[in-house]
């Protein structure tokens, strides 16, 4: 999946609701590393703030990050070098994703690896897999 | 659960170079600088798919996390990141080791089980790997008989290697340990639809792996660097 | 026995070497292959991390050197021959006009550098595509106001040649990083709807103002950088793709830009290693000039009585190699009293 | 552009050991009988062995092979062109690589080499390291001027677009005659033979087998190869050209999956360098076996109405 | 996102990992004949030995060169 950087997009509306500027991130990770969410999160903080400025929209918003980011926690704020609000960010990405009718996600998909391809009924193309066996010598 | 640096294993990768014989080296010199990855077909279609970070923790010794994963296995061979690397590292020789690695490790049999057939069946028993018979169980439509094309084009109805060829083969592979391994990818149990009953089909819908291979147990990958992505995932 | 002293190329260092050396009494003869002096200096619009007009500096420098007393100044020479050993050095110089013979008590080695033309890197277009760049023929580009207009995007890609053993040099040019930012704050001048991408793998401004230069370009001038080395760049009806890894997010992104520059690598002067042979002193593996003692004699080569200044030994930037020629002046002076 | 002084080291020999590749025999024969008959035309004589094998890198890079044995498959191999006194000619990237690579790993490492010979000894062999190994493009190019000479059917107004394949540019980037980014001499033997080079945006990207992806992780695979496609198809050649019978054999395949799956149409005829110089050179319609192929075959047959049969 | 591949491997780290794995890779490349690896390859000479009649004198010419190798393998010791 090749991200096309195209041009500004949700970026502005949280530059003008925080009435600071995104490229004042230095991308040091120090608000992953304290973060208490790190784990669960699909994009740590850093993250979020370099996907918005590379217009990525489509892949913050329907991150889980957003949502599960603590609303009254603020200790990325605090650590931040440059003193950027990141929960009133994602806090913003919130109303504007709920704009945009995409439905808050928590939960984390499974990882584990599932195979199913050796097996056709599981693709529901019988007909294909007639195919691997026919001329079987 | 939080990584724990102590875990790595960090001279792991100066201890196995001089055993690799040449096949895995320079990565001490990797950059990081994603060369490889913005140009991988593979990372082109799964977003977790990374060149960089599997060199990254191959370095820093974090062993489990990449013979664990799915993303070793996404390989396309293509050398695209040989070929751009400032550095020269052979990154896909790196997978094919670490491949063996992940297989002693018990993981990746079934992928391997599916590919048994051309060495098997072609390999050792015609010498040529790609026989006339189509493996890939997606091809729609095949030509019937391709020994008339043969023909008509002036060749022998059937490429055929000499007795003597295959006995030679066969003694290379029985020799060289490849027939013992082939007999470990033997025992791999893929529920298989063609014998597939009610008891098995139950079993394949919870548990859609092999159970064991011989005496190693087949284990679960994981997608270790960050959600799967691609057409076909965002379908499922 | 001569008084004289010897300097060899017209770039900053040079320039800096024969004004020290002429205000404090001694005689040089500067001598440049070109027509004119000023070197790579003279062909920048910008200097770096403060902006200033870099034409107006050098020409500041040049009329300085030129109406300096006791400084002879050769353009269109060369070094043919050299001889002698320290406070008595025989020098041969080869111009058009034919060729002469000076006693020289001093050499000093200004050779200055050369920007890497990248046609090794056929994976970013060059030399294919006609919106592919260096850094030097950008500033041409800027200084005839050739930019594009518009919603135009511009891409710089760092460490062209440098930091690659496979297609160029292992080290660092060290001033890539700035000049790439000057240029985006160029391009961002000049025409305020472009839109600016830097490729890096790590930004390196070290000294005074650079890492706030490089900031300013993020912050007040918006360009976006983005950490990955640029993979490919592929000609696509008049656009360009370019493509590589946000290392920081571990995805492949893809730009479709309108120009690319590359930030080559600086590499040491064309024929480096036969005037060293010439002059009889040492480089190093890449044809940079070798320094006796890297930290407190920079300026010694191997041999007595010749001096390195400037780019000539490593890639450095402007105020160095300025503070390098005066240090050169000042070695050769004691030659001279 | 290619490299001059790594072609001109490439001879022009008398006789070459041909090393028929497994695709090209058993799926797409007439790779197999245009380069065994165009070499003759350009006088070079290929010399067959029945007793060689499959170069066994598929099975290797599959892992289904203990990669121990690689190392003697490969010396066994190219002793039989030892044995004759004979450099190699192969028709598949993926020969290419794993003969020469391996090869030379072995000729730089005496231990290796030694326990290779000990295997080969038992049945009367030994591996040298003499023989050289040549891709039959390179040796295409190499031999140009006689292709010139040859020409007996031009391609006046084809459309023909390259693919290159990824194991020779890529993995030899050392070796190989051309760069690895930027190739052009198939641009130039396509030209030669009087066709019209057509660019396209992703002529240097993978054909997307991923060696055993094709098998195994089906999704990734048609995904690039689809890329791959489109990008093809915008072009709109009439022959797209490939020099390895493996990606011969996923161009031509996955083009009529696509089709028969999601309703595309993608109808672009993939041929062998060696068959599009067997056209060139005249070789009977038969000879070319395009009745192997499956996708495009209407306009291959339009083609060659328009090129003379 | 850590979580899978530490749980499913417990309490064991990296290092124990990467001894296995350096174990492994050291057996498969090894170059030395020890007389375990010897009867394992002797099947396969069986094999090779009754394919057919040239394959067999082939082998036979081959016997005077294993020898020694034979030897050493069973002694264990390195003969001079």
């Amino acid at each position: 999946m090749r991200l096309r950087i195209v041009e500004d997009g949700v970026r502005t509306t949280v530059e003008q609701a925080i009435h600071k500027s995104l490229t004042a991130c230095l991308q040091c990770s120090k608000c992953g590393g304290g973060c208490a969410h790190t784990e669960e999160f699909d994009l740590t903080p850093r993250q979020v703030v370099e996907s918005l400025l590379d217009c990525q929209d489509d892949k913050v918003l329907n991150s889980r990050t957003i949502w599960l980011c603590g609303k009254n926690c603020t200790g990325c704020q605090a650590v931040c070098p440059v003193g950027l609000p990141l929960n009133e960010i994602n806090a913003v990405l919130r109303e504007e994703a709920l704009a945009r009718g995409i439905e808050p996600k928590y939960q984390q998909p499974s990882l584990v690896y599932h195979k199913f391809e050796h097996c056709a009924k599981h693709r529901g193309e019988g007909e294909a897999s007639e195919s691997i066996f026919r001329g079987e010598a | 659960m939080l990584e724990q640096v102590k875990d790595w294993d960090d001279d792991f990768y100066e201890k196995f170079k001089p055993i690799a014989m040449g096949f895995v080296n320079e990565a001490e010199k990797c950059l990081q600088c994603g060369k490889c990855t913005g140009q991988c077909p593979a990372a082109a279609v799964t977003p977790s798919y990374n060149p960089r970070k599997i060199i990254r923790d191959l370095v820093n010794g974090n062993l489990k996390r990449v013979l664990s994963s799915v993303e070793l296995w996404q390989c396309f061979f293509c050398s695209g990141c040989f070929s751009v690397c400032p550095m020269d590292i052979n990154f896909p020789f790196f997978v094919f080791m670490f491949r063996l690695a992940a297989m002693n490790e018990g993981y990746g049999w079934e992928d391997v089980k599916q590919l048994e057939g051309y060495a098997e069946k072609d390999y050792l028993r015609k010498g040529i790997t790609v026989s006339t018979f189509e493996r890939n169980p997606e091809v729609v439509e095949t030509i019937g008989d391709i020994s008339k094309i043969r023909m008509e084009a002036g060749l022998p109805p059937e490429r055929k290697v000499s007795d003597r060829g295959l006995a030679e083969i066969n003694m290379i592979s029985d020799l060289s340990g490849m027939t013992s391994f082939m007999k470990k990818i033997g025992g791999v149990e893929l529920l298989d639809c063609k014998t597939c009953n009610d008891e098995q089909a139950k079993r394949c819908k919870t548990k859609p792996l092999p159970s064991k291979v011989g005496k190693i147990k087949t284990k679960l990958r994981f997608y270790n660097y960050g959600e799967p992505g691609g057409k076909a995932h965002a379908e499922a | 026995m001569s008084k004289k002293t010897l300097v060899i190329g017209g770039g900053i260092a040079g320039i800096t070497a024969a004004q020290k050396i002429a205000q404090n009494g001694g005689e040089v003869i500067l001598i440049e292959k070109e027509a004119e002096l000023g070197g790579n200096f003279a062909k920048l619009a910008f200097t770096f991390p403060v902006l200033g007009d870099a034409k107006a500096l050098v020409a500041k420098e040049i009329d300085a050197v030129k109406s300096a007393a006791g400084v002879e100044i050769l353009t269109y020479t060369t070094l043919q021959s050299c001889q002698g050993s320290a406070g008595d050095f025989t020098v041969e110089l080869k111009s058009a006009s034919g060729t002469r013979s000076e006693n020289v008590a001093a050499i000093i080695v200004a050779a200055g550098f050369h920007y890497m033309e990248p046609t090794a890197y056929t994976e970013y277009s060059y030399g294919r595509s006609k919106n592919v760049v260096t850094s030097l023929e950008f500033e041409k580009m800027a200084a005839e106001n050739r930019l594009p207009q518009g919603k135009a995007r511009v891409v710089f890609v760092h460490c062209v040649g440098s930091r690659d053993k496979a297609k160029g040099y292992r080290y660092c040019s060290k001033i890539c990083c700035s000049y790439s930012a000057k240029h985006a704050i160029m391009m961002k001048k000049a025409n305020p709807q472009s839109l600016n991408y830097v490729f890096y793998i790590d930004i390196r401004a070290l000294g005074k103002g650079y890492e706030e230069f490089i900031r300013s370009a993020m912050e007040e001038y918006n360009v976006r950088y983005i950490r990955g080395r640029v993979a490919k760049v592929i000609e696509n009806e008049g656009k360009l793709i370019v493509r590589a890894e946000d290392s920081l997010i571990g995805n492949p992104v893809e730009v479709e830009a309108d120009l690319v520059v590359l930030a080559s690598a600086m590499e040491p002067p064309e024929g480096s290693r036969e005037l060293a042979q010439v002059l009889g002193i040492a480089t190093d593996e890449y044809g940079f000039f070798q320094e006796t003692e890297a930290n407190v004699r920079p300026v010694n080569s191997s041999k007595p009585g010749i001096f390195l200044a400037g780019s000539c030994t490593q890639p450095m930037e402007i105020a160095a190699s300025v503070a390098m020629g005066g240090l050169a002046a000042s070695e050769a002076l004691t030659l001279i009293k | 552009m290619p490299r001059l002084d790594k072609v001109t080291q490439i001879p022009k020999p008398e006789q070459i050991f041909f090393f028929k590749s497994c695709v090209a025999s058993n799926k797409y024969p007439g790779i197999e009988s245009c380069g065994w008959e165009s070499l003759k035309i350009l006088g070079v004589e290929p010399v067959d062995s029945d007793e060689q094998t499959c170069c066994g890198g598929f099975v290797t890079f599959a892992n289904v092979a203990a990669p121990t044995a690689s190392m003697p498959a490969v010396a066994r191999n190219l002793s039989l062109a030892e044995e004759k006194n004979l450099d190699t000619c192969v028709l598949c990237n993926g020969c290419w690589t794993f003969l020469n690579e391996f090869g030379h790993f072995m000729n730089h490492n005496e231990e290796v080499k030694a326990s290779v010979n000990m295997m080969m000894n038992m049945m009367g062999r030994e591996y040298k390291g003499t023989s050289n190994v040549y891709h039959i493009a390179e040796m295409f190019y190499r031999l140009k001027d006689d292709i010139a000479k040859n020409v007996k059917r031009p391609l006046k107004g084809v459309k023909v677009a390259t693919h290159y394949g990824c194991h020779y540019l890529g993995g030899g980037k050392y070796t190989a005659i051309d760069d690895a980014q930027m190739p052009t001499y198939m641009e130039e033997l396509i030209e030669i033979l009087g066709g019209t080079v057509v660019p396209y945006t992703a002529n240097r990207e993978c054909c997307g087998t991923g060696f055993t992806q094709i098998i195994n992780g089906k999704d990734l695979s048609l995904e690039h190869t689809q890329h791959k496609l489109d990008s093809v198809q915008e072009a709109d050649p009439d022959l797209l050209i490939v020099q390895c019978p493996y990606c011969h054999s996923q161009l031509d395949r996955v083009q009529q999956q696509l089709n028969y799956r999601q309703g595309a149409n993608y109808q672009t005829p993939v041929i062998h360098i060696a068959q599009l110089i067997g056209l060139g050179l005249g070789l009977p319609v038969p000879k070319l076996a395009f009745a192997a192929h499956i996708s495009g075959r209407q306009r291959l047959e339009e083609v060659l109405d328009r090129i003379g049969r | 996102m850590a979580d899978n591949f530490l749980e499913a491997y417990g309490k064991e780290t990296s290092r124990d990992v990467g001894t296995r794995t350096m174990n492994y890779f050291r057996e498969l490349f090894s170059l030395e004949m020890p007389l375990g690896r010897m009867m394992k390859m002797m099947p396969g000479m069986i094999k090779f030995a009754t394919a057919s009649k040239d394959t067999r004198e082939d082998l036979f010419k081959f016997m005077p060169q294993m020898m020694p190798m034979m030897k050493q393998a069973f002694t264990g010791k390195k003969e001079e």
